[in-house]
């Protein structure tokens, strides 16, 4: 922990007074424990996935002000692939759960248990 | 050269079975068979018995199989292992003629997975790769969880799934710990060997300067797979059963040399890597194998099923194959081998004599059968004969090696030359040991049981009033059908008997050749012990100098 | 630049493959049409084989299997340089194990379609024709498993296996029309997004605490600065993510229904190409972390008591993984193979069975990832032992599910043929299809590492490195499990050979697509020849399995006699019998 | 008693061509197994076997005396036959290279007492297979070429034990006869009863067996060979030692081997407590009984004492010891006999009772008496059971005394009641015409001698009386009286059915001999050589052996000169109430056998006028109990049976148990450990999604926690 906190006495420079890289990654932590938390409690599929997608997006913030913090540009780049990979799950996604709803004309996941043991 | 064709004779004579028209399988089996009977023999007459301790006959290079992981084909035999290719090779054409009018169903099926697993066994003895003589030891599970779960009898599926994953799981444990025995070979070499090696020679040399911590884990590794092989006392269960269900040829093959397996692994591997070790644990060992010979004697006296029986004895008889081994001195060894060789005979007999009464009455039970010398006379003689030789009679093979074997574990004491064992006189006949007068007095209790249970089966099988099952006597005295088998043994029958006779009368009155040839090697292994007691282990302080100077005389 | 693109000259090859196949795919001529798996076929092939001889090797300028040397000398800024001769060795093997499942593919999702084309019942229509995609998305994902292999950068990694897994959340998800597959699908990929985004997160951390995503940069940063927490934690939760690729415990819940729901070929595809490539990505990460820590408070060589030698006390010591990392694969290690083999005792169905091996192999390979590539021999090597694991494994599983996929029950009220579902299906099966039969057996017991088959030698380097590791404990769990294993391989191997068929059980009937048997048969051979002649590929394996664990500074200098850089550790040696002797 | 030189010089030996004449008795003997087992496979139905038999006996015979004459017994000579079990390896202690052997030659240690006893092997074991070759004629066919086989090869075996030159050997022939007497008792395999008393003779033996076993292992530790020269060369030097009084220089080991020589010796010679199997091996053919458990075999045990009598030398209680177990045990015996019926039983008990005054000889230190009195009983017990046998042959089975009666008076009887009347009067001892007066009387003597062993001395008075009372109790309640008689109800030839349908044939044999038939010339002319032999050996061995002393003063009997300076005891300075011990004897001695004979005359003679009934009959009540204890043999057997087999009959039963559902049972709980564990791990594999991503999730908080935990 000590690693962090040094990170949060010295970010640089501050945008915003106060606000630390720690700030960012608390942000994005909470956005990733809330993705995974939905994920579990949420049974509509499609809730499930932005779920993924908020869990996606919490890296994408920490990866920024990670980037901004060590002064380079591979947080950023990071950051546009995830973007550009997350469309292509979401498109993929989207079409799965069309071809789902299509079978049991449901969008809840607990529908579909047949395979188990 | 020769070795490599004993090994690929059967494997060759396996696949023209396989393609062969069915009809001919039994024929061409009986044939692969007696030829390789024959390349044993001459293998034996080419053997030179002046340098017995010698591996002869492997190839000056040896193929290497897989270089990266070290593994090479490498052949050899010493006397010992070759005794014990004699044994293989001379009851594979005993289990094709016993099989000759038993196995109808898939004959090539049977036929040539029998000599597959006949390669496989010379292979194990031959091996002088630990990794290659381990292939062959697994592989030795495959035919034989075939024969008895195609041909066995009632509950063979349970038999053939026990018995293979019994022995899969302990040998498994002993391949872990055959490798770290490699792998100390390896860093302890000084860079002498180009990447690891697995000859069992160069393991040898190296292994011993483990410290004895390391050589008890190695131990107990080894144990848990040779164990069960034997099988020792607590890890026998598989046995009885895998026995009680296997086709006649299959219960040959594993009293005869499968079990022997794990008796000369013990022999070949934990003696000579693991001396300090072994002395260590000797008498915890030989505790195990005096249960194993009384429990499983008594357990054989109350046994109906007579398969059942015989197994069990095997149990007990290994009890003092292994006891001999662990005494740790030239008579225990000595008679040790000699009972490998002696039991495959006598209780394959008793297995072969077992299946011909089963061929024809289709029961085991000793219930349903009994008084069969008025039926079977020669039947009859050959089951007394057996059972003698089985029950340690002198003048038959039995009693040399059991004779040996107590004598070994009678001698090896530390106690001989002071206390009550006499603290006056010299003993001459006195090895150190752990085991002594106690455990040779116990172990020979065995004997009596011995005699119990055995002639406990030939009063009920062979002697007493006829007893015949219902169902047959019915059938006999019905329609006569043709393809019944004569009542008394057939001209075949007899004909693969008397070998095995004339061997145990052969092996007990003048085992001296074999007693002879077996010194050499013995007296090697020994001289890992007598060097031990005589230079005990430099203080563990300065382990890497006593490793530096054993690695001078290490390596072949 | 070109020497930089020779790192993925296959990628490309296979990448062109794949534009023709989705054209090809849509063409209203059947021949053409069937075209696409041809080309498909020579896209791998083509691929393989510039694996093979052009992918350009890091430590020396020249390619390893060939010899050749390149013009332009290599450079750090061009490939990672931990593993660097892992890409040619992993790329070929992708290839060779891609080109097998491929035969398997055959007819997977057109089937009913030009059925009823062929009946005359419909015309070809593009728009509802998969069959172009399917052999896409096939190919999408061994180009992804290749990047995955050729990987310097976490951002190449991420996209990588992206590219690796979101095709197969297609290909099972088409790859029959019953509901299972569907079910199969929404598993897959809602886990599997999750699994993605938990090593993404990691994947941030180790940014964050390196201030890289260039893996040789970040191997340089711990072994300048040591493993801050940070970037530790993004570690370990890489892997925990990556463990999803792998169906290690505790991210394997996905694997038996996936592998159930979907047709046996792409079972098998994915037995072996998702596998492969969280085992690539795992080997990359833990060589940037090092395997050259002290041991911790489990330590290395518990086993090993003070009393022993000088000389092994130096060689046991002071090789492996951080302790937090060797113990979270430690323990994942043993619970995954311990797991697998509990669960498939227990299962009647063949692929269910599979699927839980599939898992316990991936806890045996483990071991190889945590006895990492310390020693200079095939024996010591864990790396290399995983790579030739993989190899190993991935030829017999193809074979395995493409005997499954070579066989076929009636069919069903939808009109779909019956799969190989139960235990009693395969009965009998050497005496009806020889062939499949006694493939299907050899497979088996390769599987099961039954001495001498090839799954024995996979087996032994994973116990050889493993006891030089010290990590007798794990490789006394590794062979236990092995015994477990061999309770359900038994059972698979022998039933087709041993049981007879129930009187009234349904026949069990070969399908269509002589290719499917032509994989299943090919499998079995390739697992016998490398049974017999293997070696050649272990000193492959090890050679590919060749560590740096300090990559920087780059320069990669060649003496006269063409001898290694002279910072290589003591102990990673070159392999004996090197091309250069 | 003898000369220094005796004692202390070591016998000559010497390995000469004369002596290979005795590896004819082996060669001839495997001969004549082979030989019938050859008839066997050719389904000879006729007497050939048993002619063949005779003949190579006999020649057997004449190749020992040939060997006697030749070599004579002065020295010992070493006859090489081929090495056996015989190999040899060298070791190193301390630094040292040494050389061990093990050597068991299959070669023979030739001296007067095994001369002795090869003599009366051989020439007894012709005479019976001769009688046999009538006795057993209604087993022609298979079963009398089994008999003659086995009877064969119980010589060759004999020959092995008597003539081994090693304790090697000799426990091959020990077991060897053990192995014959199996097969011979179980002869009628058939009838259970004769299973299972081979089974028991076997059996019993094989406890012998072990302590044999173990004292030869212990003579090869401590003495570092098998070989009578080597043991014995090192025995002179202890007992130098200890004539010098130092008797701390024997080591416990070499204390302890008589001991167990001792269980071996009391198996096989039927002593207490292992005698209980003799009595049943009467379910034996008759020359059976009268060849391997009345004449040969059964003093195995005696010859064994004697051959080792150096080693028994050298223990303070061994012979005591042997002394004691051999009074009690004649004493015990005879008390049994005296209440039996059944004629052969009464003679086996009476053999186990003379055995044991044999021992009581050897451990009074007369080995001479010991050893004459195997001889002389070999001659009278083995025309008794002839006798017997003959009875028993004549009446279809029938042994009970009550059931015969005056035997003597019908036609064809003649040499058969004589033969018994001698036979019973030598083992009455019946006084100065009696070679068994003088054998007896030697160890009576001797008893009273030696002031340790006085009430020894006076059990074996006691036991004499008895003797005499049940040997002619049978004598005169079946061969004198009242001619009366009751058939047997079996043919045991019945049993060995030539055709092979063993069911049929028991009605017609019984048929067949509805009524008594004599012997003919064969069994006649055996017995009368052998009551005349039983007088023609009187002059031999008349007073203190004469010959038999001569035979074995070189071997056995020189040791006793040394046990004096043992501390065994003040030898010949006892006595018998004051009288001197030898002379009182021969006197009391004669007197208490013929009150024996008085009584048994008073009790079941006079004035008997059924088969069933006598005087002795009245007496019974009066005695309380104890006659039935005693006919039932004071339930030895019985409480064998409670005390060792049936607790050992429930133990095995446990032990199946444990195996079965114990150690099986843990080893299949491993085996089902596997799939235990998977059916508690299955519930997680519960087909759901969330909660499939729950386990993950949990199951990586856990895996993190884990490693926080342990790994920082």
């Amino acid at each position: 922990m000590s690693d962090l906190l040094t990170l949060a006495q010295s970010g640089y420079p501050a945008p915003i007074a106060g606000v630390t890289l720690a700030h960012y990654l608390f942000v994005s932590a909470a956005m990733f424990v809330l993705g995974l938390i939905g994920f579990l409690t949420r049974r509509n599929l499609i809730i499930m996935f932005l779920c993924t997608e908020l869990m996606f997006q919490a890296a994408g913030i920490a990866l920024v002000a990670f980037g901004r913090y060590h002064l380079n540009f591979h947080g950023q780049t990071f950051v546009i692939f995830i973007l550009t990979v997350a469309a292509a799950e979401a498109a993929m996604a989207l079409a799965l759960v069309v071809l789902l709803f299509r079978r049991k004309e449901s969008l809840n996941a607990e529908a579909w248990q047949d395979l188990k043991g | 050269m020769l070795l490599t064709a004993l090994i690929l004779m059967p494997l060759l004579f396996a696949g023209i079975v396989a393609f062969a028209p069915a009809r001919n399988a039994r024929g061409m089996a009986l044939l692969g068979t007696t030829l390789a009977l024959a390349l044993g023999a001459f293998v034996c007459s080419q053997f030179d018995w002046g340098y017995a301790d010698k591996h002869q006959f492997g190839a000056a290079e040896p193929f290497v199989w897989f270089p990266a992981l070290g593994l090479n084909l490498s052949l050899g035999v010493d006397s010992v292992a070759l005794m014990l290719v004699l044994l293989t090779v001379l009851l594979g054409p005993i289990c094709v003629l016993c099989s000759w009018t038993a196995i109808t169903q898939r004959v090539r099926t049977y036929y040539s997975w029998l000599l597959v697993l006949q390669a496989a066994m010379t292979g194990v003895f031959c091996a002088r790769d630990v990794i290659f003589f381990y292939i062959c030891f697994e592989f030795t599970l495959i035919p034989m969880f075939i024969l008895i779960s195609l041909y066995g009898s009632t509950n063979r599926r349970k038999a053939a799934i026990k018995f293979f994953l019994f022995t899969f799981t302990g040998s498994v444990i002993a391949l872990a710990g055959l490798i770290y025995v490699a792998w100390y070979a390896t860093t302890t070499s000084g860079g002498r060997f180009q990447g690891w090696t697995f000859d069992i020679g160069a393991l040898e040399s190296a292994a011993r300067t483990m410290s004895l911590r390391q050589q008890s884990i190695v131990l107990l590794a080894l144990m848990a797979g040779f164990a069960v092989k034997v099988p020792l006392f607590p890890v026998h269960t598989w046995l009885p059963l895998a026995h009680t269900e296997a086709p006649t040829a299959g219960s040959v093959i594993l009293a005869g040399v499968l079990l022997k397996l794990g008796t000369y692994a013990l022999y070949r591997f934990v003696l000579p890597f693991v001396p300090e070790a072994v002395v260590e644990y000797a008498p915890f060992i030989g505790v195990l194998c005096i249960i194993g010979i009384l429990y499983g004697g008594l357990i054989c006296w109350v046994q109906t099923d007579v398969k059942k029986l015989v197994a069990y004895s095997s149990v007990a008889h290994l009890g003092f194959c292994v006891l001999g081994l662990f005494a740790l001195n030239n008579t225990g060894i000595t008679g040790s081998i000699l009972y490998m060789i002696n039991h495959g005979l006598s209780t394959g007999a008793l297995f072969l004599l077992i299946g011909m009464v089963y061929e024809r009455y289709h029961t085991r039970s000793m219930k349903e059968l009994g008084g069969l010398a008025s039926k079977m006379p020669v039947w009859a003689t050959f089951m007394v004969f057996f059972t003698m030789a089985s029950v340690g009679l002198p003048g038959l093979n039995g009693f040399v090696s059991e004779f040996l074997c107590l004598l070994g574990a009678f001698q090896a004491s530390s106690a001989w030359g002071s206390g009550l064992w006499g603290s006056l006189g010299l003993q001459p006949g006195a090895t150190p040991g752990d085991y002594g007068p106690w455990f040779a007095a116990v172990a020979g209790v065995g004997m009596i049981v011995a005699a119990m249970y055995l002639l406990y089966m030939v009063g009920r099988m062979v002697w007493g009033p006829l007893v015949e099952p219902r169902s047959h006597a019915h059938h006999a005295h019905g329609a006569e059908d043709p393809n019944a088998l004569p009542r008394d043994l057939t001209p075949r029958e007899i004909g693969l008997l008397i070998p095995i006779a004339a061997l145990c009368i052969g092996l007990g009155i003048y085992p001296k050749p074999v007693l002879d040839a077996l010194q050499p090697p013995v007296s090697r292994t020994i001289a890992h012990y007598e060097q031990l007691r005589n230079s005990p282990r430099l203080t563990p302080t300065a382990p890497a100098e006593h490793a530096s100077a054993q690695d001078g005389e290490g390596a072949p | 630049m070109s020497g930089r693109l020779a790192f993925v000259n296959p990628e490309i090859a296979l990448f062109a493959g794949t534009c023709v196949v989705m054209v090809l795919g849509l063409s209203r001529t059947f021949r053409t049409r069937k075209a696409s798996a041809w080309v498909a076929g020579a896209a791998i092939v083509v691929a393989g084989f510039l694996a093979w001889f052009s992918t350009p090797s890091l430590s020396e300028a020249v390619c390893p299997i060939t010899g050749h040397l390149f013009s332009e000398p290599v450079t750090a800024s061009q490939g990672q340089m931990l593993l660097p001769e892992m890409v040619p060795f992993a790329k070929t093997m992708i290839a060779a194990v891609g080109l097998m499942l491929l035969l398997a593919m055959a007819g997977t999702v057109d089937r009913a379609d030009e059925e009823r084309i062929a009946a005359g019942r419909a015309t070809f229509d593009p728009l509802r024709s998969n069959r172009a995609e399917f052999y896409a998305f096939f190919l999408f994902s061994l180009t992804g498993l290749m990047l995955t292999a050729s990987a310097d950068d976490l951002i190449w990694l991420f996209l990588a296996l992206e590219l690796t897994s979101l095709p197969t959340y297609i290909m099972v998800a088409i790859s029959t029309s019953r509901n299972r597959s569907r079910e199969a699908a929404v598993k897959y990929f809602f886990l599997g997004a999750l699994g993605a985004a938990v090593f993404l997160y990691g994947f941030t951390l180790i940014y964050g605490g390196t201030g890289s995503t260039n893996l040789n940069e970040i191997a340089s940063s711990f072994r300048e600065h040591g493993i801050s927490t940070l970037a530790m934690a993004g570690v370990l939760m890489s892997l925990l993510g990556l463990a999803f690729k792998i169906a290690a415990v505790p991210m394997h819940y996905y694997t038996p229904d996936v592998y159930e729901g979907a047709a046996p070929q792409v079972s098998g595809f994915l037995a072996f190409v998702p596998k492969a490539a969280g085992f690539i990505a795992i080997l990359l990460l833990t060589a940037a972390v090092g395997w050259e820590y002290a041991g911790g408070a489990v330590g290395v060589n518990s086993l090993m008591a003070s009393d022993a030698p000088e000389a092994l006390r130096q060689v046991a010591g002071g090789k492996q993984l951080p302790e937090v990392l060797r113990l979270t694969l430690w323990v994942m290690a043993a619970l995954t193979m311990t797991v697998g083999n509990v669960l498939a005792v227990l299962q009647t169905s063949v692929k269910r069975i599979l699927a839980y091996s599939s898992i316990a192999h991936s806890g045996y390979m483990l071991v190889g990832v945590i006895a990492g590539p310390v020693g200079d021999t095939f024996t010591r090597n864990g790396v290399a032992a995983v790579l030739f694991y993989l190899l190993a494994y991935g030829v017999t599983s193809a074979g395995t599910f493409a005997v499954l996929a070579a066989l076929e029950r009636s069919r069903d009220r939808s009109g779909e043929p019956g799969e190989v579902e139960h235990l009693h299906d395969i009965r009998g099966l050497c005496a009806s299809h020889p062939a499949l039969g006694w493939a299907f057996v050899i497979c088996n017991l390769s599987l099961l590492g039954l001495p001498p088959l090839l799954g024995f030698f996979g087996k032994l380097p994973l116990f050889t490195a493993g006891i030089a590791a010290g990590e007798i404990p794990l490789v006394v769990i590794l062979g236990v499990n092995s015994a477990i294993g061999a309770y359900y391989y038994l059972r698979l191997a022998f039933t087709p050979f041993l049981e007879k068929p129930e009187d009234d059980a349904e026949p069990v009937a070969a399908a269509p697509f002589r290719s499917r048997a032509v994989a299943a048969v090919a499998s079995a051979a390739v697992v016998l020849a490398l049974s017999a002649f293997g070696g050649r590929a272990m000193v492959m394996s090890l050679n590919a399995a060749k560590y740096r664990p300090s990559p920087l500074p780059l320069e990669v200098k060649h003496d006269v006699n063409g001898e290694p850089a002279a910072h290589d550790v003591a102990g990673v040696e070159r392999a004996p019998d090197d091309f250069h002797e | 008693m003898l000369s220094q030189e005796h004692i202390t010089g070591h016998a000559a030996t010497a390995i000469d061509e004369g002596g290979m004449l005795t590896m004819l008795v082996p060669a001839l003997t495997i001969l004549a197994v082979v030989l019938c087992g050859l008839f066997a496979a050719m389904r000879v139905k006729n007497k050939a076997p048993a002619f063949v038999t005779v003949a190579l006996l006999a020649a057997s015979f004449v190749a020992v005396l040939m060997t006697y004459l030749n070599l004579g017994v002065e020295k010992t000579w070493i006859a090489h036959g081929f090495d056996w079990i015989n190999f040899s390896w060298s070791g190193s202690e301390n630094r040292k290279l040494t050389t061990h052997a093990l050597i068991a030659n299959f070669s023979f240690y030739l001296d007067g007492l095994t001369i002795l006893w090869m003599l009366f092997v051989t020439g007894l074991g012709t005479l019976i297979a001769l009688y046999a070759s009538e006795y057993m004629s209604h087993d022609v066919g298979a079963g009398y070429c089994r008999f003659f086989a086995a009877f064969s090869l119980f010589v060759f075996s004999m020959a092995c034990l008597v003539m081994a030159d090693n304790f090697l050997l000799l426990y091959l022939g020990w077991e060897g006869v053990g192995l014959c007497s199996y097969l011979l008792i179980g002869y009628f395999y058939k009838k259970p009863s004769a299973v299972a008393a081979a089974k028991k003779a076997f059996i019993v033996n094989r406890i012998g067996d072990l302590f044999l076993a173990l004292g030869i292992m212990l003579i090869y530790t401590h003495f570092g060979s098998l070989e009578y020269t080597t043991v014995f060369a090192q025995t002179e030097t202890y007992i130098e030692a200890l004539k010098e009084g130092n008797l701390e220089v024997i080591p416990a080991t070499v204390q302890l081997i008589p001991l167990l020589l001792m269980g071996g010796a009391f198996g096989k010679s039927a002593q207490l407590p292992l005698y209980v199997w003799l009595p049943d091996a009467m379910e034996g053919p008759t020359p059976v009984s009268a060849l391997i458990h009345a004449a040969t075999m059964v003093t195995a045990g005696v010859f064994l004492v004697a051959r080792t009598y150096p080693l028994f030398l050298l223990s303070e209680h061994a012979l005591p010891a042997v002394a004691w177990i051999g009074a009690l045990t004649a004493f015990f015996s005879a008390t049994i006999g005296m209440a039996q019926f059944d004629i052969k039983r009464i003679m086996a008990y009476s053999t186990v009772s003379q055995l044991g005054y044999m021992f009581c000889g050897l451990g009074v230190l007369t080995s001479v008496g010991g050893a004459f009195h195997v001889f002389t009983h070999a001659f009278f017990k083995a025309m008794l059971f002839l006798a017997c046998g003959a009875v028993m042959h004549g009446f279809a089975g029938q042994l009970d005394l009550r059931k015969l009666s005056g035997v003597g008076f019908m036609r064809g009887w003649k040499v058969t009641t004589v033969a018994m009347l001698v036979g019973c009067l030598n083992l009455a001892g019946f006084p100065i015409i009696t070679s068994g007066y003088w054998s007896k009387d030697m160890i009576l003597g001797e008893a009273f001698a030696n002031p340790h062993t006085q009430a020894i001395g006076w059990i074996l008075l006691l036991t004499a009386g008895l003797t005499a009372y049940y040997t002619f109790r049978v004598f005169f309640r079946v061969f004198v009286g009242p001619v009366q008689y009751e058939m047997g109800d079996e043919h045991h030839g019945a049993h060995e059915d030539a055709h092979g349908h063993g069911e049929a044939t028991h009605a017609p044999a019984h048929a067949t001999h509805a009524t008594p038939h004599a012997p003919g010339w064969a069994i006649n002319t055996v017995l009368a050589v052998l009551a005349i032999s039983a007088f023609a050996i009187i002059p031999f061995t008349y007073s203190h052996g004469g010959w038999v002393h001569t035979m074995i003063e070189g071997s056995t009997a020189r040791y006793e000169g040394a046990a004096a300076y043992l501390g065994h005891g003040e030898h010949a300075h006892g006595t018998f109430l004051g009288f001197e011990a030898h002379g009182a004897l021969m006197v009391v001695s004669g007197i208490v056998g013929a009150i024996g004979i008085v009584i048994a005359w008073w009790l079941h003679y006079a004035g008997r006028t059924t088969a069933a009934t006598s005087r002795a009959d009245a007496l019974l009540p009066k005695l309380g109990p104890i006659p039935r204890w005693a006919q039932h043999k004071w339930y030895v057997d019985e409480f064998y049976d409670f005390l060792i087999v049936r607790p050992l009959w429930v133990l095995s039963n446990i032990f199946h148990f444990i195996d079965q559902y114990i150690v099986d049972g843990i080893v299949d709980l491993f085996g089902a450990a596997p799939s235990l564990t998977g059916k508690a791990v299955r519930p997680s594999q519960s087909g759901e999604l969330h909660s499939y991503a729950a386990w993950m999730a949990g199951g990586m908080a856990v895996l993190i926690l884990i490693v926080i935990l342990v790994a920082t």
